[in-house]
């Protein structure tokens, strides 16, 4: 059945069984794909990673850290200074986990000649030559600023931790629960389960992480030939309900999927028309034709469900008569805009297409056009005024501060405010859990309010197993719980 | 014979020169290079911009052009922008699949194809000849991909019977598992035996009627002997030449038997390698497929020439 | 000949012999036998039903048309009543008959080696006798040199009439006890054609019964003991050769004499034409050839099969590019074709050798014809088409046939449409090749008659091309003689004809009578292959 | 020669006619085909003949809408290669002088080992959604291979005696070219055309199918069908029904072609 899960009521009942070969399907890189940790960009790299390494902290469901490789912390009163307390740990080469391995992993994210580690920037807070191992398990870490973020960012994209005696990518030296057997760029990897893993280890002998399209991972599935799924379509998920030999385990509304628009131009630079545009999407028709039902309605701001998340805006409605009258005010009504899109992801050109037809209903005119679509990251932000976004699972500091900065390299929405930019600093220093929240709360209702995001859905994670397959937890991407195979097992 | 050979053989050289030069303006018309296209949307500018000149791709187009033409007289096929290793390990990882599915499906094509050629080109117009002319005709109006589309889903996924994909198979475990092997050889053989037994019943067809064959039969040469010596040889010049001609088609076909049964090949490196702008390995590849085709092609015209000198094979 | 009478019970019958196309009749109740050791010869106009009734002994006939009647060959029933029995199809082919087809150039397997093809039909039908020994002797017999050199050639590797001679060697090599013999002769020098009746001479007195089909009567009268006259279908008349045949009427034709006086340059002058078949003078075919056309006169060219008479005359008329040295008009250098200005077009006009690939068959010849006029000459449509039609008229062919397309002519007549083409053009030197090869007297009467009208009215000047030394000796007022692409002689037809120099001349002076050649040794020399 | 026939000309006819009928006038009679209309797939019967896709379209209004694109790409590529390629070949085959033979024909030569899939893969990636970027790199892999064979037919026929006749007679090259040689060359490309077109039309169905073509909610019967293809168990007809028209398309244009050309063989033989 569909999005019951594996919910351990449902498999509980039955313990863990060790051993049997373990298939693992993902989109595929080809050549692009690596097994360098800090270089890790697509969810296939990520799911080795996750294989083969540990982080210090890593992210929960809610987008909140969690001990991993850190077994606790704690910060100074400014948040200057954290303190991380390591874990006993052994690397696959039996020696012990010590500070000095965390201070090299910095070291090597932090590593100004190399151009593909994406933590960077995110880590540039670090202070590398004022932190220092203290004892044979704290480590010590001096920030250039105050951030109360630390541990979230500590458990992002790009920040295993790997040995310091680690230099050959090809030949990872890692605290995972698996231990590589081989690795080929675009086709395969072979790991065996690591038994001296800290958390008790994984439970099956073997696991084949393997690139392959929607398509065939659906067809791969049903056929037998592999026991799970990553990121599957909303059409699959309709098929496999009929089908007992696999099941969806769905992660509800956990990414996010966007029409933006550009404030810093015209019309958008006048946040009634953003928001004129924002009563116009009839966001239920687009989840239900776009995201074919499998998601829920968004309410122009990322993170739905995560921590920092302001539940108490009220969820933004329908409304084209406001809407047209918005418009007539700003005078934009007769205008031909256009929407920027791509196929780049799967719904963007959909989406835009049938946004373009509810758009329609107020006498707008919008016409999609398709660009390229390896380029369209870069593209999206010069052409057009308006385009499509989406975003993968991420904490809300995060996405507020790769997105909607001044300073941000993606500012998809042309969203560039001195005040909004200070509020975000205030709040990323801000020790107090609550007052963060609260601070964070009101950044979010600015965008809500006058952004140009029109985040009009949050697509269901969709991952499919085989039935033989237990203890796969509904989690969105990037999180601990996504695509961890340490806790599987088959019967 | 051996002079034309040479000949064509330098002729292709020219050929396969002018061909890179083509390719490499062809993939300078894509918009974004490989550092705009490896970087997602969380790179920063100074990091596409670092990028770009660790890869080289800052220099002019005609140095990195030059370069890349150096490298090939060399015997080096130079490094991929992408995986930062030889373009050499591609091209021999994905060549070797593709490799396998092209001379098995050959092995399937041509006798077949021959086979249903003479049978029906011998009965023209008889009960055989229109049914398997019919069900040819039929079978190479359906598309590969709604071809593969139906097989996969008949019998893969409904009965089972055979591997839906090639997932997590490497060129080294198709000769344990032929099962792979039955339903892409199957979509990408289906239309060529189509096209290439209609070419060959024609030649019958024709050949069947010419003047020489009749004065074979009116000097007593037995039925045998008359279709094997006198109208084989003639009869299989067009389908010859069909096949050079579908040696393209074969590797067309090849991609979508690729994209849906999730085959690493040649096809499908290639288009990865253009949409990661990775000149380098669009280059090589391209250059290994151009030369296939062009070495496909001579063999072609000397077998035709070998089987009727009279074949004009140059002007 | 000796006139055998007949010995023993026939090989052959054919009684009542009928063939249908439709409601025309093709053949209409045609008898004669076939006996061992004897020639047989069918003659008639073309059109008249023999390659037809020839068939019928293999138990063969066109698309489309019936066979009724008898035909028994050996103890098969070929033919009966009711048309092709089944018997016809087993043993008898090949082994018992076996036919030469009228065009044998496309009767040869492209595709195969001469001396392969042999040897399998030597294998096939004496499984017991060595087969290359059997390939040889059929070769020989056929005037081609036995050996490696002619055995592993491809047939495009022959001339026209050498391969001819391959389907001649492959019908001998069956050994068959009927040989049927479709036109052997066309193409053939008086040499080459000569050799080939001693041949079969001989081998009918090994005892094989020879169907001659030919209109060469001279031929017949040479070889056949019996003849069969077929008109329209129906046998007119029957008997020996001396009886069914009508007399031999010698040629009779204005001889084109040079109109100017002595000493005027000639029309035509060629200087030390040497022609070669590949790039950079490989393969050549003639060297340094010479010859001088003056306005009116008539140059006739003969020479073996192969020595380069159609090279030379399509170097003339501008169509083969590869020579060096000189064809001069008027004194003026001709350059090829395609650099030819119109009036320059207009003046040598060239007729084919093989006409019936010289015509679109898509057009209808009338109109092809007429466009000479209209291009060249500068006449509208109307005035070129009548001028065409009286020119065809005066060839003998009607207007109803020449509306039709190529397809549906005669080759005699084709070849005459083909020579109209070219006289419209009222031509100041006019090139034929072989232009009454497939011409009965009274056609190639009208045609010379033609001819001579174009010299009195224009002054046309001829360069004639032929096998045919007597018609060439009415016609020419001076003979070329080529032999492997050098000439070899030149003279008045008086002197080559009665007072020959060069041995080829000799040769093929003597061998234009085969009734008395025949009887001669000396010229039973070896065969040898030329060119290629 | 007694022959029972099929009667494939008028059975090609009526299966090509339909989906060029579909092609040419489909979209005056379909509603408009947007997405998010009605549910999405949604069996056949009903309201919908022929169901929804995946995007709550009508599959019979998509059905109507995708002829244009799917058959007008191909027929647009194949007319253009013709126009080049045919120019090309009569040109080089009539050219007076090798060299310029050479000229004509040589770089085409090059571009014959080029890899379709590449020129595709290219333009596709180049110029996304393009249609008429999509038929011109269709047609311009189309174009060596049709000028090799054009010029093969037209040397043929210029080479022979019947040209030289003709010239003989004084006829103007033009003339030559158009009137003779023109014509000879029409039925080696009568007989190539069904081919050409059959595999344009697959070309372009399969550019559209990987994703390298048209924009995925574009109405094109390639591009439904990549569209649903994983839904042909829940709702077949979003699959089947485009692909039937593709195959009638194919079918009846093959069947036509053939019947043509046996005809044309049989007139030529009468001829002989
Ligand atoms: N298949 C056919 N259908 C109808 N008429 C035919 C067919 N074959 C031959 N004819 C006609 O039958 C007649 C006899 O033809 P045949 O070939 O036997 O003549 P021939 O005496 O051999 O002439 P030639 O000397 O030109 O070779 C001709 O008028 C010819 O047009
Ligand atoms: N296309 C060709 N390929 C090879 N050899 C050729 C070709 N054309 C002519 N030849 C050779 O050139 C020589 C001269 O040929 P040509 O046609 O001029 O002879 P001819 O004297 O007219 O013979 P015929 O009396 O048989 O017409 C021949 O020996 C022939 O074998
Ligand atoms: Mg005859
Ligand atoms: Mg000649």
């Amino acid at each position: 059945g569909t999005g019951a899960g594996s919910s351990p009521a449902a498999d509980g009942k039955a313990a863990p069984r060790r051993g049997g070969q373990f298939r693992a399907l993902f989109t595929g890189g080809g050549e692009q794909e690596t097994i360098d940790p800090h270089a890790e960009a697509l969810a296939i790299d990520m799911a080795r990673t996750k294989a083969l390494f540990d982080r210090l902290v890593d992210l929960d469901a809610g987008m909140a850290p969690v001990p991993r490789l850190a077994q606790k912390w704690e910060a100074n009163a400014d948040a200057t200074l954290w303190r991380f307390t390591l874990r006993e740990a052994l690397f696959h080469d039996g020696k012990k986990l010590t500070p000095e391995d965390v201070l090299f992993s910095f070291g090597r994210i932090l590593d100004p000649k190399a151009t593909n580690h994406f933590a960077q920037s995110l880590l540039s807070v670090i202070d590398l030559k004022k932190s220092r191992g203290v004892g044979k398990n704290t480590v010590e870490v001096a920030l250039k600023r105050p951030s109360a973020e630390l541990p979230a960012l500590l458990g992002t994209l790009g920040t295993a931790i790997v040995s310091a005696r680690y230099s050959d990518p090809a030949k990872p030296v890692g605290t995972g629960a698996f231990r590589l057997k081989s690795f080929q760029a675009g086709r395969s990897f072979v790991a065996e389960r690591f038994d001296d893993h800290w958390d008790g280890g994984a439970y099956v002998d073997e696991l084949r992480i393997l690139s392959a399209d929607a398509d065939a991972r659906g067809n791969a599935l049903r056929g037998g030939e592999a026991e799970y799924g990553y990121e599957m379509t909303p059409t699959f998920a309709r098929t496999a309900a009929a089908d007992k030999s696999v099941r969806i385990v769905a992660a509800k509304g956990s990414t996010a999927h966007a029409i933006v628009m550009k404030c810093d131009q015209e019309p958008f630079d006048n946040p009634d028309v953003t928001l004129a545009f924002k009563l116009l999407a009839d966001r239920e028709k687009l989840v239900e034709v776009v995201l074919a039902g499998q998601g829920v309605v968004g309410n122009d701001m990322f993170g739905k469900g995560y921590q920092y998340y302001p539940e108490d805006i009220p969820q933004r409605k329908r409304d084209v008569a406001e809407a047209r009258s918005l418009l007539r005010k700003a005078g934009v009504l007769n205008k031909t805009l256009s929407i920027y899109t791509s196929s780049v992801a799967t719904g963007f050109v959909e989406a835009a297409t049938l946004f373009a037809e509810q758009a329609a209903d107020a006498g707008l005119r919008i016409k999609v056009t398709t660009g390229s679509s390896e380029t369209y990251f870069k593209d999206q932000l010069t052409k057009g005024v308006m385009g499509s976004h989406r975003s993968g699972a991420m904490t809300i500091p995060t996405y507020l501060n790769d997105r909607l900065l001044t300073k941000s390299a993606f500012n998809a929405s042309g969203w560039r405010r001195k005040d909004f930019d200070a509020a975000f600093a205030k709040a990323q220093s801000t020790t107090d859990e609550g007052e963060r929240t609260r601070l964070y709360g009101d950044l979010q209702r600015t965008v809500h309010d006058e952004g140009g995001l029109l985040m009009w859905g949050h697509p269901d994670w969709l991952n499919a197993v085989s039935s033989r397959v237990r203890g796969v937890e509904e989690a969105p991407p990037n999180t601990l719980d996504s695509a961890r195979f340490d806790k599987v097992w088959l019967v | 014979m051996r002079g034309y050979a040479l000949q064509r053989l330098a002729l292709g050289a020219v050929q396969l020169a002018l061909l890179t030069v083509l390719v490499f303006l062809l993939t300078s018309l894509l918009p974004g290079d490989a550092a705009d296209v490896r970087n997602n949307e969380d790179a920063t500018p100074e990091q596409v911009a670092a990028l770009r000149e660790q890869l080289r791709l800052d220099r002019p187009a005609l140095e990195r052009f030059t370069d890349w033409a150096q490298g090939v007289l060399t015997g080096d096929l130079g490094t991929s922008l992408v995986s930062g290793g030889p373009v050499l390990d591609i091209l021999a990882e994905s060549a070797g699949i593709t490799l396998v599915l092209a001379a098995v499906t050959l092995v399937v094509v041509v006798p077949l194809a021959v086979l249903l050629g003479i049978v029906s080109g011998l009965r023209e117009g008889g009960r055989l000849d229109r049914s398997v002319t019919s069900v040819t005709l039929a079978l190479n109006a359906v598309p590969d991909f709604v071809l593969a589309l139906l097989l996969v889903a008949g019998l893969s996924l409904q009965l089972g019977w055979l591997p839906a994909t090639w997932v997590g198979v490497g060129a080294a475990d198709l000769l344990g598992q032929p099962a792979l092997l039955v339903l892409p050889v199957g979509v990408v053989a289906a239309r060529m035996i189509c096209l290439l037994s209609r070419q060959v019943r024609a030649g019958m067809v024709t050949v069947l009627k010419a003047e020489y064959v009749t004065q074979a039969r009116r000097l007593g040469v037995p039925r045998r002997t008359l279709l094997l010596r006198h109208v084989l040889p003639n009869a299989a010049v067009p389908g010859i030449q069909e096949l050079a001609r579908v040696g393209d088609n074969l590797v067309g076909g090849v991609l979508i038997v690729e994209a849906v049964f999730a085959i690493p090949g040649v096809a499908t490196a290639l288009v990865r390698a253009v949409e990661a702008r990775d000149v380098p390995t669009v280059q090589g590849l391209a250059l290994v497929v151009a030369a296939a085709a062009l070495l496909f092609s001579l063999a072609a015209d000397l077998v035709c020439h070998r089987l009727v000198p009279r074949t004009e094979v140059l002007r | 000949m000796t006139s055998k009478t007949p010995s023993q019970t026939p090989l052959v019958t054919v009684r009542g012999l009928t063939a249908r196309a439709g409601d025309t009749m093709l053949l209409d109740a045609v008898g004669f036998d076939l006996y061992e050791g004897r020639v047989t010869a069918l003659v008639g106009p073309s059109g008249s039903g023999k390659t037809t009734a020839a068939l019928a002994l293999l138990g063969e006939c066109g698309a489309g048309v019936r066979l009724s009647g008898r035909v028994e060959a050996g103890s098969v029933r070929v033919v009966d009543g009711d048309g092709i029995t089944k018997e016809a199809a087993g043993g008898l082919r090949g082994r018992l008959v076996a036919y030469m087809p009228q065009h044998p150039g496309s009767a040869l397997n492209p595709a195969r080696r001469t001396g392969a093809v042999l040897a399998e039909l030597a294998r096939l039908h004496h499984p017991a006798d060595p087969a290359r020994a059997l390939a040889a002797e059929a070769l020989r017999a056929a005037q081609l040199p036995a050996g490696r050199d002619t055995e592993r050639r491809f047939p495009h590797q022959f001339s026209g009439g050498q391969r001819q001679r391959v389907a001649l060697a492959q019908t001998l090599v069956c050994r068959p006890r009927v040989l049927v013999l479709d036109e052997p002769s066309t193409g053939l020098d008086t040499v080459t054609r000569m050799r080939l009746a001693g041949e079969l001479a001989a081998l009918a007195r090994t005892g094989l019964a020879i169907l001659l089909l030919s209109h060469d009567h001279d031929l017949v009268r040479a070889l056949a003991d019996h003849v069969v006259v077929l008109r329209h279908g129906r046998v007119t008349a029957q008997g020996a050769p001396a009886d069914a045949l009508p007399a031999r009427r010698r040629v009779t034709a204005v001889r084109h004499t040079p109109t100017a006086p002595d000493g005027r340059p000639p029309v035509l002058d060629v200087q030390d034409l040497s022609a070669h078949l590949h790039s950079r003078g490989r393969g050549p075919v003639l060297h340094g050839v010479g010859l001088q056309l003056p306005a009116g006169a008539c140059v006739g060219v003969a020479g073996l099969s192969g020595s380069g008479k159609t090279t030379l005359a399509r170097c003339v008329a501008g169509l083969h590019e590869r020579h060096v040295g000189q064809v001069l008009l008027d004194g003026t250098p001709l350059p090829v074709l395609r650099r030819r200005s119109p009036e320059q077009k207009r003046r040598v006009q060239y007729v084919w050798q093989e006409v019936r690939s010289s015509f679109d068959e898509r057009r209808p010849v009338a109109e092809q014809v007429a466009r000479t006029a209209v291009r060249l000459r500068g006449l509208d449509a109307g005035e070129a088409r009548r001028e065409a039609l009286d020119l065809l008229g005066r060839l003998g062919l009607d207007a109803g046939t020449v509306e039709r397309r190529p397809g549906g002519l005669s080759g005699g007549e084709l070849q005459r449409a083909a020579l109209a083409r070219a006289v419209l053009a009222a031509p100041d030197v006019l090139v034929c090749d072989e232009i009454t090869t497939a011409l009965d007297t009274g056609a190639t009467a009208a045609v010379l008659a033609e001819l001579a009208r174009l010299r009195d009215q224009h002054g046309t000047a001829l360069l004639w091309v032929s096998h045919d030394l007597e018609l060439l000796a009415a016609v020419a007022h001076h003979i070329v003689v080529i032999d492997g692409g050098h000439v070899v002689e030149t003279g008045t037809p008086e002197q080559i004809l009665d007072a020959p120099r060069a041995t080829l001349t000799r040769q093929l002076v003597r061998a234009m009578d085969l009734g008395t050649a025949l009887t001669a040794t000396d010229l039973a020399t070896a065969p040898s292959v030329s060119g290629a | 020669m007694k022959r029972v026939n099929l009667p494939a000309a008028p059975v090609g006819v009526a299966l090509l006619a339909l989906p060029l009928g579909v092609a040419l006038l489909g979209p005056w009679f379909a509603g408009p085909a947007r997405p998010g209309v009605f549910a999405p797939y949604a069996g056949s019967g009903g309201p919908h003949l022929l169901g929804t896709d995946g995007l709550g379209r009508d599959v019979l209004d998509l059905l109507l809408h995708g002829g244009r694109s799917a058959l007008g790409m191909a027929l647009g590529a194949v007319a253009v290669a013709y126009l080049v390629g045919g120019a090309v070949g009569l040109l080089a085959a009539s050219a007076r002088r090798r060299w310029a033979d050479e000229l004509l024909i040589r770089p085409l030569d090059v571009l014959l080992p080029l890899p379709t899939l590449l020129v595709i893969s290219v333009v596709a990636v180049g110029w996304r959604g393009s249609p008429v970027a999509i038929a011109l790199a269709v047609a311009a892999v189309n174009v060596p291979p049709v000028a090799r064979l054009v010029r093969a037919a037209a040397l043929d026929a210029a080479s022979g005696p019947v040209t030289e006749a003709l010239r003989v007679q004084g006829e103007s090259r033009s003339r030559i070219q158009l009137d003779h040689v023109a014509r000879s060359v029409l039925s080696p490309v009568a007989a190539d055309i069904g081919t050409r077109i059959t595999l344009a039309v697959f070309l372009v169905g399969s550019a559209n199918f990987l994703g390298l073509g048209l924009d995925p909610t574009a109405p094109d019967w390639a591009v439904s069908i990549s569209r649903s293809r994983e839904a042909l168990l829940l709702q077949p007809w979003a699959v089947l029904a485009p692909a039937a028209m593709l195959v009638m398309f194919t079918v009846g244009l093959n069947l036509l072609a053939d019947s043509l050309l046996a005809r044309t063989r049989r007139t030529q033989e009468a001829v002989r």
